[in-house]
């Protein structure tokens, strides 16, 4: 594909910088850059998986520099879905803020499309402080899409998050120090060569740094006990926001996967699949605080937010089997939940919206405008969440459980996955009844200035609604490709033959 | 003309200047390069300093520059001496107040750190309407002798340079 | 002159810890700029202690010290300089919101004067 | 290099040295800031104008090329140590020192400008000093 | 003997900097401890023009420069900060 | 593919009530009966065939790779219970369309009541247990829907959701029952399940997952102890009462387990689980049901009842018994779906179900008296009535029947059953249509309803009694091929007729009935006697145990994530620490290094003193703000020191540099903020966040310790250093790394930057509004303040030291690719020299004078960074490629134009933008706060201006 690979991360990029130098002023402006961007994005993206689903992985040198010694971007399967993935869920979301959000503050779609950028290029990147530096555009980008449009509570939980991942990505470069003090190397596909020439008498630090990075990969991805970031941040972000970020916790599990099946995987010998004994445990604890956070949510947002820990426990046990059918499994559980957070972010922020004082408190209010509506879209988004039948949620943690089934830890994964899913029906179950149900017992009806029909905000929350379901129907294709995908993560030669040549291999144990 | 593209021709030759020790060599290049840059910058700042009176005297400027540079080796010394050798008890600390002649922010300025820069001084502060000078003297048995070295030795000079 | 590194790292590791852990938004700020020292330093020092041999090429000079782990530092400076800046005014900004610069969990609202919890 | 250069170069970072030394020396010898001042300003002058020149003289003779970017430095010193000293002395004054009491009038029609502010109205940082006392 | 020279020069840069230092932290008052600091950064020029010569090498002199003209700034902005609270107004 | 369309028409039909509300309540219900309609005639189709033995199949694929595709089959278990979901489910809507009454939206009940056909001929249709479970899951939504119908009663909405969590908890085990017999058979596919029964019963797996999927069934189909939910869920519509929960729904466990029977059934622990659960479940729900004086909850419970008849002829395991269970699930379904009916209609009519305030109701409302006597004699099991034949049939299994070893066991308990079933249905008839009225002030007036409503019970009471009558004849064929369905193998040989002589079952029917009668007679002392007795409320233990659940939650959730910043940070700290750790001690294979250690010099060993000193001083004095702000200034200072000793020029400029913007930058803050932090932190707290500290710091130390005294291995860097000048075109291969090598590295820090100017410009923009204002507003200046504002001597330096700064900062730009310096640097310095004349000259004059937006500094930074980057697409080579010609000029002589300085205006650009653009807006804080004047003039007075009107200081607060 050569140049488009960059495209993800260079049009976001130039697009946001020409937002802030060409039409700050213009909101109408901002909106139509801002969307036909993400829309030429989701084409880019759309023809990079094509690509890849028919090709192996794909190098691209910036630079022009030979790897290792420059920064490499990758296109594999992996990185396709996932940039495919994120230029989807954007375009949700920018649809969603062009109603009004985005003038809650200033520079929303600046932000935005940085934030894209800073994704994608994590997603894209094979070089790992390059990871790093992308983690930093996307939470630096998250920090300002975050606090977007301020407010008490969002300041506080904003500040928590920000100082949280900034001790994170202290933690960032340490693990990285520590790795290059003794591999000598950034790139992740030669890491993965010189894990196994390390000096037996340095493999302790080598250890202790990936695990370190381990640690900080896992703060991303909200698993326990690292997670507490998330709650306050997600239920007080901007809805929008909320639903953007559903990607960024996925960023976390996406850097699990692939550096500790790339570099610490089949072939790093005695440091063979380094990170499994740690993440699988605490997968399954972050499932279990998870949901048992959406039983106790006091808040509509609280509750999600709770439920996307709980979702990416799920998820991070299918990552932490390291298993290609557990893989496979996961992703594709990735797939739906960062749809069904989306989804339930966005049609959130429209119940919420029409609550006035009320806002997203689980208390018993007055019946509010489209009611009957929202508790469709809100039923439909629950039971993504709480992974019941027919939406992909469930078909997801079927395949979850049935790739567990070959685990020492089967009968710990499928209880708790299980038992955590009757929480998670409980708890949406509670809020459902008490936002649609318990409205009717009380008099009058909340009345809201505003729009009665937001067409955009309509449009993005079906959409990502469409998205679950469309996850459910073509579950067969998509697995299909998921396979595909987690075959290529097991196969490490192809990917390092790409970046580093094709001899590159031969090298090993030399 | 002149003055539109050149607003401060001292001001560019001290950049000129500021620029061939910055490069550290004085080649054609260094010296056209440095030049084409003391041409621009002032330009662009020249915002933020407009009206500034002209310096004229070039010979007074040399002479002061020699007798403070002077004056600061003297000072240095004989405040070491205060400190290394004087009891602190001993020292007769004490603020004066130097009445100005002087009205332009530059030459003021100039005096104040010449002040600061010499025996046993420091102007600590100034009038509000510039009128006069706060200095501090670290030992000063004598404060009348003080003003008028000061009124003396340098404002005179700078009178004569600024004005 | 490596025990002298190391404990300095350790030592601005620490301090910045500690700080990091009050219940005060300055604190936790500073704290940050402490830790982001060590860390810069950290990395530098991945590279090993060399002195008088910096990276710039010089005719006839063969040995340099390793030029990556800076250029990694200065990146890493220059991001968190940037994070630095945000969580600064991101603190003001709270404390002007909420009235106080509490980070130890008590709700927005709470009596927040030193007097009530010493 | 001859050895006359090298013992004045030798010298001049020995005189440097000790003027530095001094100047912090009288940094915490002395009992009040203001009095301080007048160490570090004076002799740090000297002491780093010292070590510059040796600096000069040393790459000029040693490497047998003229430097001057130390007088740079030296330029920059010289702008800002007043500048420096005036605004810390100012600093001192307005929380430390009573301008009523410990301050000569300025013998003008406004006051000193750390405490009057010129024009017939305004805040004066002053008149706190008075309410203290009633 | 330059040798010996710098020696001693650094020497006494060094004390210089702990006497700095030991002003900063017991004060008493904040002007004190920005002058400590001034003071510091003109001590830490010094060293870096000492060690410039120790190494023969002028690589240093650009970090003296930003010091000279960054200290200048730092001190003027706590000066600032303590007169008038908002050093940008 | 008519097999899938019957199944499927529901589900597309769901959308047509929806629609059709707007054409009115006869045509949405039409509209609604037309499709179950169609989807009954399409499964009649075939009920010929099935009966005569024939098996439908089809199958599409869905997801294969996990076994989970779309295949229905149909035999005669599901057109047994397809025939009487749909058939049923015609008449409940037909019923429903005159129960409902104008203000209930008809539309959304009949698009659940769709949804919920849909699931529930999935269930029955379907071929593969994965599918199976999914509809199975459906009908708990659809379900929990419907119950909720009525969503301003809370009882509904408690009914609603007990029933999802409690057969959700059923369904969720069901699942893992589900997967471990996919996992021993093979194949998720029922026809092949089905076919491996030995298999099955051999595996070790067998027990769990035969109690995961009983569970299942028992919570679906209310068995004791999951029976609770059953009569809660009644506080739904009666039509729905009538089909889910006694003709359908509750039929799905029992469903399961006759699907299941051939492969699980036959063990002891079949035998003990499913018949003692049928068996106490039976007994319980029919004593209960005696004491219901809600008319619904009378008829939930015997529902549970006669589920548990029909589990335990299940459970017991024989043909024969499966065959007595299949005959009943048929009468069950008609005689209750009609109850349930005649009890809508009370309901409809008098305004209440209070058992208490009928009587003689047969009087007022014949037909339906009529068709609730009959009914309720079916079901108190009396002759000729269908009720009748199947209960001796399981009266004469249960005689049969050993349970532990004894005999008595279960005919004793069979015929209480029985017995309590005769009390209770008598009960309905005498004390509810018969005897005299005992409330003459009903809440309405009764009388028959309109046709529309009594026509579909009548219909069901004549399928009771022809079924008594005619048993063989009208269920016969249906029975049998169910049946073989069921037992998948030959017949036992049965005869459904009335009469079977004199048996023993007629012994114990006769027993049950005269005994029934008794306890009706001594209904009134039982009532009081039982109501004394507490009986354990499930609602309430239900109800006590969800908030008990919650409650723990609530702990659990609240005291972890109790918002203290504090903990988490430790937690993640000591998180690291532990995990770093045990990742240095997973193998005892560590080994010191030994690499030549660098000597210690004295201007080392003070820095480090110094280092330590400020270190630990920043740490103890942090209280006194300002203070801490100048040690960590000095920290910066040794740090900028210690990287220019070590070799690391470049980095020595950039900390110092960026040291200057971070102090001013905390001052302005400071300036908002607290300047002292209180002493708060209690003594214990102090000791746990030193050890986490100490414990780090000795971590992150260790750890460069024994990186730094091993040597470096082969890294990639000896390529940067060899080819920094030849192919990257400078000397300083740091820089050139930075520009070339990983610009891309670059690329995104300035993005950083910019990124968090642009979000401090936003986050400031807000300060105007809400708290943030009012408190700004009411600011009161808390330190003494100098009245000058603009000092004038520092005006006239920094006035001179601009142009000055300027020079240097074009100097260190230029000079970067080749020695320490470059864009970064340089912007710094340029920063900062616009920001002296800021705080020179104040923000408003300066700002003035100012011609560059920072804004569009910014994004032009990035654009040309990007642009240097995307211009090598033009020479067909990769973003950011770079390179470099050597341009020699006459006069000026030779000198190197790289593209990477393009690169490296873009870095300038951008941090001169981002750092203007923080510090101006910051700025603008203080400014609301100190209520100042915007300032016009450079310094507060001008001497030389003396004629001119003294500027105005700013108004002080």
């Amino acid at each position: 594909m050569g140049d488009w690979i960059v495209v993800p991360i260079v049009l976001p990029a130039v697009m946001a910088a020409l937002i802030v130098l060409a039409v700050r002023h213009d909101i109408i402006l901002q909106r139509v850059f801002s969307i036909t961007a993400t829309v030429a994005l989701v084409a880019v993206t759309l023809s990079l998986l094509v690509y890849a689903s028919g090709n192996g992985p794909e190098m691209y040198a910036l630079s022009d520099w030979p790897a290792p010694f420059g920064i490499v971007l990758v296109l594999d399967r992996l990185s396709a879905m996932m940039v495919f993935l994120t230029s989807l869920l954007g375009l949700g979301v920018v649809l969603f803020a062009s109603s009004e959000w985005d003038q809650r503050g200033k520079h929303f779609h600046a932000l935005f499309q940085f934030q894209l950028m800073g994704v994608n290029g994590a997603f894209l990147t094979g070089d790992i402080f390059n990871l790093f530096v992308f983690f930093e555009v996307l939470l630096i980008a998250s920090y300002g899409l975050m606090l977007h449009g301020a407010g008490a509570e969002r300041l506080k939980a904003g500040m928590q998050y920000v100082v949280i991942n900034l001790t994170g990505s202290s933690l960032f470069l340490i693990g990285v120090g520590m790795i290059y003090s003794v591999t000598g190397t950034l790139n992740m596909a030669d890491l993965a060569i010189q894990v196994t020439n390390v000096a037996s008498g340095d493999a302790a630090l080598l250890r202790a740094g990936a695990l370190i990075l381990l640690l900080v990969f896992c703060v991303k991805a909200a698993l326990v006990p690292v997670h507490f970031w998330l709650p306050g941040t997600y239920a007080n972000a901007p809805a929008p926001v909320a639903a953007l970020f559903a990607i960024m916790t996925k960023v976390g599990a996406y850097c699990v996967l692939r550096v500790y099946s790339m570099a610490f995987g089949d072939t790093a010998g005695d440091m063979a699949w380094l990170a499994a004994p740690y993440v699988l445990p605490a997968a399954l604890v972050t499932l279990v605080l998870g949901m048992t956070g959406v039983l106790a949510a006091k808040r509509l947002n609280s509750l999600i937010a709770f439920s996307v820990i709980g979702s990416m426990g799920t998820l991070l046990i299918a990552i932490g089997l390291f298993t290609p059918e557990a893989i496979s499994a996961g992703l594709y559980y990735m797939l739906h939940s960062t749809f069904s957070a989306a989804a339930l972010f966005l049609i959130a922020d429209l119940v919420v919206s029409r609550r006035g004082q009320f806002g997203d408190s689980l208390h018993t209010a007055p019946r509010f405008h489209q009611t009957g509506f929202l508790a469709v879209l809100f039923f439909i988004g629950a039971i993504g969440m709480a992974g019941m039948p027919p939406l992909s949620g469930f078909i997801g943690k079927l395949q979850i459980l049935d790739a567990a089934r070959d685990s020492d830890a089967m009968v710990w994964i499928w209880s708790i996955i299980l038992v955590t899913s009757l929480m998670c029906i409980v708890g949406f179950g509670r809020a459902g009844s008490v936002l649609f149900w318990k409205s009717a017992s009380v008099d009058g009806e909340i009345t809201v200035e505003g729009a009665k029909w937001p067409v955009l905000p309509i449009i993005a929350s079906c959409g990502m609604v469409s998205g679950l379901i469309a996850l459910t129907i073509f579950a067969g294709p998509i697995t299909e490709y998921l396979n595909g995908v987690a075959a290529q993560l097991f196969d490490t030669s192809h990917y390092i033959e790409a970046v580093l040549g094709a001899n590159a291999l031969s090298l090993v144990g030399q | 003309m002149i003055k539109r593209y050149l607003p401060h021709p001292l001001l560019t030759l001290v950049l000129l200047v500021v620029w061939v020790f910055l490069v550290n060599e004085v080649s054609a290049g260094a010296v056209i390069f440095g030049l084409i840059l003391a041409i621009i910058i002032p330009l662009i700042t020249a915002s933020f300093w407009q009206d500034r009176p002209r310096l004229r005297n070039v010979y007074g400027i040399c002479e002061y520059g020699l007798i403070v540079l002077w004056d600061i080796l003297v000072a240095n010394v004989i405040v070491a001496g205060l400190i290394l050798f004087r009891k602190t008890e001993s020292l007769e600390s004490k603020s004066v107040v130097v009445p100005l002649d002087l009205t332009s922010p530059e030459a003021i300025t100039t005096l104040a750190g010449t002040i600061t820069m010499t025996p046993g001084t420091v102007t600590i502060d100034l009038s509000a309407d510039a009128k006069s000078l706060l200095v501090h003297c670290l030992h000063a048995p004598d404060p009348q002798s003080v003003v008028d070295d000061i009124k003396n030795r340098y404002e005179r000079r700078l009178k004569e340079i600024f004005e | 002159m490596e025990f002298l590194v190391a404990s300095s790292i350790g030592l601005l590791t620490t301090c910045g810890t500690y700080l990091l852990l009050r219940g005060r938004t300055f604190p936790v700020v500073v704290g940050l700029a402490l830790l982001s020292y060590a860390v810069n330093v950290f990395l530098f020092a991945m590279g090993r202690l060399t002195i008088n041999m910096p990276p710039i090429l010089r005719e006839g000079v063969t040995e340099y010290t390793d030029p990556l782990p800076q250029a990694l530092v200065l990146t890493a400076i220059v991001i968190s300089f940037g994070m630095t800046a945000l969580i600064v005014v991101l603190s003001i900004r709270t404390f002007l919101e909420i009235g106080n610069d509490h980070v130890d969990g008590r709700p927005v609202g709470a009596p927040s004067e030193a007097g009530d919890k010493n | 290099m001859p050895f006359v250069v090298e013992l004045i170069i030798s010298l001049l970072i020995v005189i440097g040295g000790l003027f530095l030394l001094v100047g912090s020396f009288g940094m915490i010898k002395l009992r009040d800031l203001l009095p301080r001042l007048h160490a570090p300003t004076k002799a740090s002058t000297v002491g780093l104008g010292g070590v510059l020149i040796a600096s000069m003289l040393f790459f000029w003779i040693e490497r047998g090329k003229f430097t001057i970017h130390e007088l740079l430095i030296t330029l920059f010193i010289f702008l800002t140590a007043p500048i420096t000293a005036n605004l810390i002395a100012k600093a001192y004054m307005l929380l430390n020192v009573d301008p009523n009491k410990e301050l000569p009038p300025s013998k003008q029609n406004e006051g000193w400008a750390t405490f009057d502010p010129i024009g017939p109205e305004g805040y004066d940082p002053s008149e706190e000093y008075q309410e203290k006392e009633t | 003997m330059i040798d010996y020279a710098l020696n001693f020069g650094f020497i006494c840069v060094a004390l210089a900097l702990l006497m700095n230092l030991y002003r900063l932290t017991v004060g008493p008052t904040t002007a004190d401890r920005v002058l400590a600091v001034d003071t510091m950064a003109i001590n830490a020029i010094a060293l870096l023009v000492l060690y410039g010569i120790g190494k023969a090498t002028a690589m240093y002199f650009e970090g003296a420069l930003l010091f000279a003209m960054f200290g200048f700034v730092s001190t003027v902005a706590y000066c600032k900060f303590v007169l008038r609270g908002d050093i940008i107004e | 593919m008519s097999l899938t369309l019957i199944v499927l028409l529901p589900f597309i039909g769901a959308v047509l009530p929806a629609i059709m509300i707007r054409a009115g309540r006869n045509a949405c219900a039409t509209a609604t009966g037309s499709v179950t309609l169609l989807a009954l005639i399409l499964l009649m189709a075939k009920a010929p065939a099935v009966i005569a033995g024939e098996v439908f199949q089809v199958s599409y694929s869905w997801l294969p790779e996990l076994g989970l595709n779309v295949t229905f089959f149909l035999d005669g278990l599901g057109l047994l219970f397809a025939t009487l979901i749909l058939g049923i489910g015609l008449l409940i809507i037909i019923y429903a369309r005159f129960y409902l009454s104008k203000d209930d939206p008809m539309g959304r009940f009949y698009v659940f009541l769709l949804l919920f056909q849909g699931a529930m001929v999935g269930i029955v249709l379907s071929d593969n247990i994965l599918l199976l479970l999914i509809f199975w899951e459906l009908t708990s939504l659809s379900s929990f829907l419907l119950i909720g119908y009525w969503k301003h009663l809370p009882e509904g909405r408690q009914g609603a959701r007990m029933a999802l969590a409690v057969t959700g908890a059923g369904g969720l085990a069901m699942i893992a029952g589900m997967l471990i017999l996919g996992d021993i058979v093979g194949s998720y596919d029922l026809t092949v399940i089905l076919q491996n029964a030995g298999l099955i019963q051999a595996s070790p797996m067998y027990l769990p997952a035969l109690i995961l999927i009983l569970l299942g069934c028992f919570t679906k189909s209310a068995q004791f102890p999951f029976h609770f939910w059953l009569p809660h869920a009644m506080a739904a519509p009666t039509p729905v009462s009538a089909y889910l929960h006694s003709a359908t729904m509750v039929k799905a466990g029992i469903f399961l387990m006759a699907r299941m029977w051939p492969v699980l059934s036959g063990t002891p622990e079949w035998f003990y689980i499913v018949a003692t659960a049928g068996l106490v479940t039976m007994v319980l729900g029919a004593w209960i049901a005696i004491f219901k004086h809600d008319l619904k909850g009378l008829l939930a419970y015997s529902t549970v009842s006669h589920l548990g008849l029909v589990t335990m002829l299940l459970g017991f395991g024989t043909p024969m018994a499966a065959v007595a269970g299949v005959f009943h699930i048929i009468n069950h379904a008609t005689f209750k779906a009609a109850l349930f009916m005649t009890a809508g209609i009370i309901d409809h009519e008098t305004g209440t179900r209070d058992i208490r305030r009928f009587g003689g109701l047969l009087n007022l409302m014949p037909i339906a008296g009529t068709i609730g006597i009959i009914t309720a004699a079916s079901m108190a099991g009396i002759i000729p009535l269908n009720g009748f034949i199947s209960k001796e049939m399981m009266l004469e299994e249960a005689w049969h029947t050993m349970w532990l070893d004894q005999n008595w066991v279960v005919p004793l308990l069979a015929t209480v059953g029985a017995l309590f079933s005769v009390a209770y249905s008598f009960r309905f008839i005498f004390h509810v249509w018969l005897g005299k009225p005992r409330d003459e002030n009903l809440p309405h007036h009764p009388h028959d309803p309109p046709f529309g409503m009594w026509a579909p019970p009548a219909l069901l009471t004549v399928l009771v009694v022809l079924i008594g009558l005619f048993p063989a004849a009208i269920a016969g064929p249906l029975v049998a091929a169910t049946a073989g369905a069921v037992i998948g193998g030959e017949l036992p040989e049965y005869h459904l007729s009335l009469w079977h002589g004199l048996t023993p079952a007629l012994g114990m029917s006769v027993i049950a009935i005269i005994g029934g009668s008794l306890l009706l007679m001594r209904h009134g002392g039982l009532m009081s006697a039982t109501a004394n007795l507490s009986r354990p409320d499930a609602k309430a233990m239900f109800d006590c145990g969800m908030a008990k659940a919650v409650a723990l939650s609530r702990l659990v959730s609240d005291n972890l994530h109790n918002g203290s910043l504090q903990r988490y940070l430790a937690i993640t700290i000591i998180g690291s620490i532990g995990i770093g750790l045990s990742g240095f001690y997973a193998q005892p294979d560590f080994q010191s290094g030994t690499r030549e250690l660098l000597e210690v010099s004295p201007p080392a060993a003070i820095g480090w003193l110094l280092l330590v000193v400020t270190c630990i001083a920043s740490v103890f004095m942090h209280h006194n703000r300002l203070l801490t702000l100048l040690l960590v200034g000095v920290v910066g200072l040794i740090v900028s020191l210690g990287f220019i000793y070590l070799s690391a020029p470049d980095l020595a400029l950039t900390q110092i540099s960026v040291e200057v913007v971070t102090v001013i930058l905390m001052l302005l803050a400071l300036n908002i903020l607290p300047k002292e932090t209180p002493k708060e932190s209690l003594p214990g707290r102090k000791m746990r966040d030193g050890i986490v500290s100490i414990a780090a710091g000795l971590g992150v130390g260790g750890a460069i310790w024994a990186i730094m005294t091993r040597d470096l291995p082969n890294t990639i860097s000896s390529y940067h250093l060899a080819n920094s000048k030849t192919e990257g075109g400078g000397t300083n291969v740091v820089n050139v790394i930075l520009v070339d090598f990983r610009g891309f590295d670059t690329f995104g820090e300035i993005i950083v930057l910019g990124i968090a100017a642009l979000s401090i410009f936003a986050l400031i923009e807000t300060v105007t509004q809400g708290e943030a204002a009012k408190r700004l507003a009411n600011w009161v200046v808390s330190n003494r303040r100098s009245a000058d504002r603009h000092p004038m001597m520092m005006v006239v330096a920094t006035r001179v030291m601009l142009p000055l700064s300027l020079m240097v900062g074009v100097y260190i730009f230029l000079r970067g690719h080749n020695e320490p310096g470059g864009g970064f640097i340089a912007g710094l310095v340029v920063s900062v020299a616009l920001v002296m004349q800021y705080m020179a000259s104040g923000f408003g004059w300066t700002q003035n004078r100012m011609k560059v937006n920072y804004h569009g500094m910014i994004g032009l930074g990035v654009i040309a960074a990007a642009i240097t980057g995307v211009s090598a697409w033009v020479a067909g080579l990769p973003f950011l490629t770079s390179g470099f010609v050597h341009v020699h000029l006459p006069i000026v002589g030779e000198f190197e134009l790289a593209s990477a300085m393009g690169f490296d205006l873009g870095v300038f650009l951008t941090v001169v933008g981002a750092v203007m653009l923080a510090l101006a807006k910051l700025s603008q804080v203080e400014r609301m706060a100190e209520h100042v004047e915007i300032n016009t003039e450079p310094m507060d007075h001008d001497p030389s201006l003396s004629a001119a009107p003294a500027a105005t200081p700013g108004k002080e607060a």
